[in-house]
C-alpha cells in the first residue's frame, strides 16, 4: 500500500461518512453540552471538502501528492465553516498537509505524528485551552502522544488505528470533565457524563483512516465496561 | 424590523457598508468578496500595517478609523459578532507592509480565535504578524471571569496612537509592546440607562427600571453585573473616576488622556457635562488632563449610555496622539 | 431627571458648555457672562464675520461649527428655546468684522424676532448686519403655515459654503447674496420612528406605536404632520428623496451635496444603509452626487430618526465645501 | 415746564406705577390671548428700570438731555425682559432715545413724533406683524399716527395726550381682531371680544406721561358705550 494522495483522499471521505452517518448524535452531544450545532458544523465541513476534492484538477501535476486532499480540506475548514470547532479543525489539516508536504510524495508515521503535535500546538495557541478543559484537546493531545509513541517503521495506516484508539480513551475521559472553555463552560455541572463532541470529532477523524464509523455508542460506553470491570 | 431603518434587519450591515464606501469613496474601498475596508491612502512610511476588527454595530469602531494615521484595513463581523478568520487572514494579507501586519483585537472570546487563526495561516505564508490585546473594561476585572477583562474604548486610543507610531517607521515588535504598555496603562468604565434596540424585533434588549442604571455595561448589549440608583451626574462620574484612578494608580502629576464616549443614544450635551465633571475630577485628583476626546467612538447600537477611559500617557505619546489623522470618523 | 445624564435638568446646558470649552480649549472660547462660544483662531481674511445661534439640543448645531472655516460665534438658548437677543448682540458686537456681521438663522418665530432685534441694536451702533434665513424644511411647506417653512439641515452645509466664501474676503451683501441663492436650493425632510427624551422627566416626548413612523418631523421633537406604516428603507428614501426632488426640480445632470443626518439616536449602520439607498436613487435620477456628510449634525436630543437634505451645486461652491475647516465637529 | 430729563424720567417712573397698578389685569388679558406672562414681564421690566433710573449716576453730565432715561430704559428692556413684548418695548425706547439725542437736551413733538414713528418701524421689521394682525401694533401705529398730526407748537406733554387716546382706540380694536401672530394666533376665534395685551402696554405708556392709569376697565370699555350710542 502506498500513502500517498489516494489515501489521503480516502480518509478525508471516509471521514465525511463517518461524520454524516454519526451527525444526529454529534447534533445530540453538542445540545447536551453546547448550542447543538457542532454536528451540522462539522457535517457542512465536511461536505463542502469533499464537493472540493470531486472539483479539484490538480490530480495532472505532482499526482501523487499526500498533501493535496489535506490543504483542499484545510482551507475549507479555514475559509468555510462557522463555529468554534471549523476552523480548530482547519488548522489541524494545515499542519497534517505541512507535515505531508515536508514528506512528499507519500504520508510517514513521522510525518503523521509531527503534523499531528503542530496541529495540537496550534489549536492550544487559538483556542488557549488547557488538556482537561474538555475540548477537543482531550483527544487530540492523546491522539498525538500515541502517534509520537510509534516506532518509525509503523505504516501509516496502522499508526492512525493507534492514534484512534488514543483519541477514544480521551473522549471518555471528557466526560468526567467539568468544561473550562467555549459555551460548555457556561453550564458548569450540569454536563457531566456528557463526552465532548469536539473531541469525538477528533476521534472519528482518526478512526476514519480505517474505515467508516456509523454508530458513536460502543465507543462512548467502552470506558464504562471497562470501568464496571473489577 | 421595527424600529431599525433598514431594508431588512439581514442587510443592515452589508447595506451600510456599501454607504460608507460609497460616503468615504477616495478614502477607503469596501472589498465585498473577502469582508474588509482598506485605506486607498496609507502612509508610505509604515513598515508595519495595523489591522483590527470585531462585531459590527460598534460605529465608527472599526470601519471609521480606517485611513492614514490609523488602521489599514478593518474586518466588520455581523452584528456583535466577531468577523470570520477568513475575512482577517485576506485583509491581512491584502495590506501587508515588509514588516508583517500588527492585529488589534479586543477582548473577546470569538475574536481572540479569529484572529488567532489568521495569524496561524498568515504564519504559514511566512508574514509576521503580531497581536495587542485589548482589556481595559474594569467591570469585567474579576478573579471569576477566567477570559479577562472585556476590550472597550481603549481600542480607539490604541489605534490612534499606534497609527502614528507606525508612521513614524516603528518595527514589529517594537509596535506591538507599545501597544501592550499603552493597554496596561488603559482603563475604561461604562454606564446606561438604557439597553440598545434590538435588531431582530425592535425592542429594547433587556429593561432597566426608571431611576436605575447599569453599571458596568459593556458593548454588545449585555447587562451589567451590577444596577444601581440613577444619581445625579456629579456623583456618578466621581464615582466611574475613581474605579478609573483606583486600577490605573496614576503617580502624582501623571497625564491622562481622557475618552469620553457615548454608547450609542446619549446626547452630546450630556457627554460635555460629563467632561465637565470629569475634568473637575481630575483636576481635584492631581491629574492633568491633557487630552480630552467626547463623542461616539465605541458604541453598542443605540444603547442609553457612555463610557470613560483613561489612559495615562508620557510626553511622546502625547505628540502621537495629536499626529494628523485622515480617517471618516476622525480627522485633524 | 429620569434618563438624562445630569446634575440637574436645568444646569445640562451650562454644564455641557463649560465641558465643550474645555475639551475645545484652545479652539474655541464660552464667555459665560454674555452667553456666547466663540472661535479662538479665525480666519485672519474674513471681512465678515459669520454668527449663528438657536435651542440647544440640537448639538453639534451651532457650538460644533465654531471655528476655522465655519462660524466666529455662535449663541445657544435653553433646551429647544431661542438665545435672548442680548446673547446675539454681545457676541455680534465681539467678533464683527471690518464689514460687519451676518446672522445664519433658522426659521423659527424666537429665533427670527431674537435675531432681528439685535440686528436693530447693531444697527444703532453703527455695525453692518445681514441676516441669511435658512427654511429648508418641506414638512413645513404649506399655505396653512404662514411662519414659512422651518429651519434645519441646511443650516450646517450654508454655515460651511458661507464659511468657506467669508474666508475668500467676500463683503456682507455678496454673502448674504450667496446665502439666500444656497437656501432657494436646499432642501430637507426627516422622518422619525421614536421621539426624545424629554429632559424634563425622562419619558419619550410623545408616542409613535410600533410600526409606525412620523413622516416629517422638525428638530425640536414636535410631531410630523403625517404619520405612515414603517416601511422598508428602500422605500422611505425613496419617498424621501422623490420628496425632495420635486421641489428642488433638479436640471438633467445637476450636482448635490446631501446630508444624511442623524436626529439623535440612530445609529451609523442605520445612517450609512440611508446613503447607500439615497446614492442608488439619485444615480436613477440623473442626479450627480457631489459630496455627501454622514453623521449626527443637526440633532433633536436623542429622537430616533434622521433627515435628508440636498442642497443643488455648482462646481465653485463644491470648492467652498472641500476647503479647509476646523471646528469641534468638523474639522478637514 | 422743561421737557428734559425729570420729563422723560417722570414718564418712565409712572409708566412703571401704571404697569404695577393694573399688573392683575394685564395677566389675565394675556391668560385669555396667550400664556399668561405679559403683565408678569412687563412688570419686571419696569421694576428693573426704575431701579436702573435710580442708580443712575450720569446726572451730572449732560444733566439735562431727556435721552438718558429713555436709553436706560431701551437697555433694561433689550437686555434684561422675557417674553415677545420685553425686547419689543426695548426697541420703541431706544428709537424715542435716538430722536429725544437729535433734539437734545429737551424733548420736542417732532422728535416724539418721528421716534415713536421708527419704534413702530422697528417692531414692525422685527416682529414681521402688520396692523390688523391683533398685536402691539395696533396700539402703536394709531398713536404714532397721532403724534404726526401734532402740530410743531403742540407741546410734548400735550402731544402724548393726543398719542395716548389714538392708542387707546386702538386696544379697543384688537377686541374685534382675530390673531394672527405670536402665541394667540394659535387660538383663532376664541380670543375674539378681547383687547391684545401689549397693546394696552403700549396705551398705558403713551396714557402714563399725563399721570398714573390705575384701572384699565373703563379705557377698555370706552368703545363699547360710544357703540351703545345710536
Ligand atoms: N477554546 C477551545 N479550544 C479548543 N476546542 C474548543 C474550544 N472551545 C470549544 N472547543 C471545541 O469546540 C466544540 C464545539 O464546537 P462548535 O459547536 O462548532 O462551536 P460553538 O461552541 O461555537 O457552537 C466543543 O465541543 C469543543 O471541543
Ligand atoms: N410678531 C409680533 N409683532 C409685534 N408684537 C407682537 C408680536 N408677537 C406678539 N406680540 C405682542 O406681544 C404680546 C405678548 O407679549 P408676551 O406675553 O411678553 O410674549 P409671549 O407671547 O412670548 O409670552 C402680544 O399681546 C402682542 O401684542
Ligand atoms: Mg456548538
Ligand atoms: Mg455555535
Ligand atoms: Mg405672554
Ligand atoms: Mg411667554
Amino acid at each position: 500500500m502506498i500513502f500517498d494522495r489516494t489515501f489521503t483522499e480516502g480518509w478525508i471521505r471516509r471521514f465525511g461518512d463517518s461524520v454524516l452517518a454519526t451527525e444526529p448524535e454529534l447534533t445530540e452531544l453538542d445540545q447536551q453540552a453546547g448550542d447543538g450545532d457542532f454536528g451540522a458544523n462539522l457535517g457542512a465541513g465536511l461536505t463542502l471538502a469533499v464537493r472540493a476534492l470531486d472539483r479539484d484538477r490538480s490530480a495532472g501535476e505532482g499526482a501523487g501528492a499526500a498533501r493535496v486532499p489535506l490543504d483542499i480540506t484545510a482551507t475549507v475548514f479555514l475559509d468555510e465553516v462557522g463555529g468554534t470547532s471549523g476552523p480548530l479543525f482547519g488548522l489541524l489539516f494545515q499542519e497534517l498537509a505541512v507535515s505531508a508536504e515536508d514528506t512528499a510524495p507519500v504520508l510517514t508515521t513521522p510525518g503523521l505524528a509531527a503534523g499531528t503535535e503542530a496541529g495540537l500546538a496550534a489549536v492550544r495557541r487559538v483556542g488557549e485551552a488547557a488538556p482537561g478543559d474538555k475540548t477537543l484537546i482531550d483527544a487530540l493531545a492523546p491522539a498525538a502522544e500515541a502517534l509520537r509513541r510509534c516506532p518509525a517503521d509503523l505504516t501509516p495506516d496502522q499508526a492512525l488505528v493507534t492514534a484512534a484508539e488514543g483519541a477514544w480513551g480521551g473522549v471518555r475521559e471528557t466526560a468526567h470533565l467539568r468544561a473550562r472553555r467555549g459555551r460548555a463552560s457556561y453550564l458548569g455541572d450540569r454536563v457531566s457524563g456528557v463526552a465532548d463532541p469536539g473531541a469525538v470529532g477528533i476521534a472519528l477523524l482518526f478512526a476514519s483512516a480505517d474505515g467508516t464509523v456509523t454508530e458513536l455508542a460502543p465507543l462512548l460506553a467502552e470506558r464504562a465496561e471497562e470501568e464496571r470491570r473489577p | 424590523m421595527a424600529s431599525y431603518f433598514a431594508r431588512e434587519s439581514e442587510s443592515l450591515v452589508s447595506d451600510a457598508l456599501d454607504g460608507f464606501a460609497l460616503a468615504h469613496r477616495g478614502l477607503v474601498e469596501h472589498n465585498v468578496e473577502h469582508g474588509h475596508v482598506r485605506a486607498l491612502r496609507g502612509s508610505p512610511e509604515r513598515r508595519v500595517a495595523l489591522l483590527s476588527g470585531g462585531g459590527s454595530g460598534h460605529e465608527p469602531l472599526h470601519i471609521g478609523f480606517v485611513g492614514a494615521g490609523m488602521l489599514d484595513a478593518a474586518c466588520p463581523g455581523r452584528v456583535f459578532a466577531s468577523p470570520h478568520n477568513r475575512q482577517i487572514f485576506e485583509a491581512s494579507r491584502a495590506v501587508a507592509r515588509a514588516d508583517g501586519v500588527l492585529h488589534i483585537v479586543k477582548n473577546y472570546t470569538g475574536d481572540r480565535i479569529n484572529f488567532a487563526i489568521a495569524a496561524e495561516r498568515l504564519a504559514h505564508q511566512g508574514i509576521p504578524c503580531a497581536r495587542v490585546l485589548i482589556d481595559d473594561d474594569l467591570a469585567s476585572d474579576s478573579e471569576d471571569i477566567a477570559v479577562g477583562r472585556r476590550g472597550t474604548g481603549a481600542t480607539v486610543l490604541v489605534e490612534k496612537i499606534l497609527g502614528a507610531a507606525a508612521d513614524t517607521g516603528l518595527g514589529l515588535a517594537e509596535l506591538a509592546d507599545l501597544g501592550a504598555s499603552l493597554t496596561s496603562r488603559c482603563r475604561s468604565i461604562a454606564a446606561a440607562s438604557a439597553a440598545h434596540t434590538a435588531p431582530g424585533n425592535g425592542l429594547p434588549a433587556f429593561e432597566i427600571p426608571a431611576n436605575y442604571l447599569e453599571f458596568g455595561v459593556g458593548i454588545h448589549g449585555e447587562r451589567a453585573d451590577r444596577s444601581i440608583v440613577h444619581e445625579p451626574l456629579d456623583a456618578l462620574v466621581e464615582r466611574m473616576t475613581d474605579t478609573l484612578l483606583n486600577a490605573l494608580e496614576p503617580p502624582a502629576g501623571a497625564s491622562v488622556i481622557a475618552l469620553v464616549n457615548g454608547l450609542g443614544s446619549i446626547t452630546r450635551l450630556e457627554m460635555y457635562a460629563i467632561t465637565r465633571e470629569l475634568g473637575q475630577l481630575l483636576d481635584a485628583r492631581g491629574v492633568h488632563l491633557a487630552r480630552s476626546l467626547v463623542g461616539d467612538y465605541v458604541t453598542a447600537l443605540d444603547m442609553r449610555g457612555f463610557s470613560l477611559t483613561l489612559l495615562l500617557v508620557v510626553e511622546e505619546e502625547i505628540a502621537l496622539f495629536d499626529a494628523p489623522v485622515h480617517t471618516a470618523a476622525w480627522r485633524w
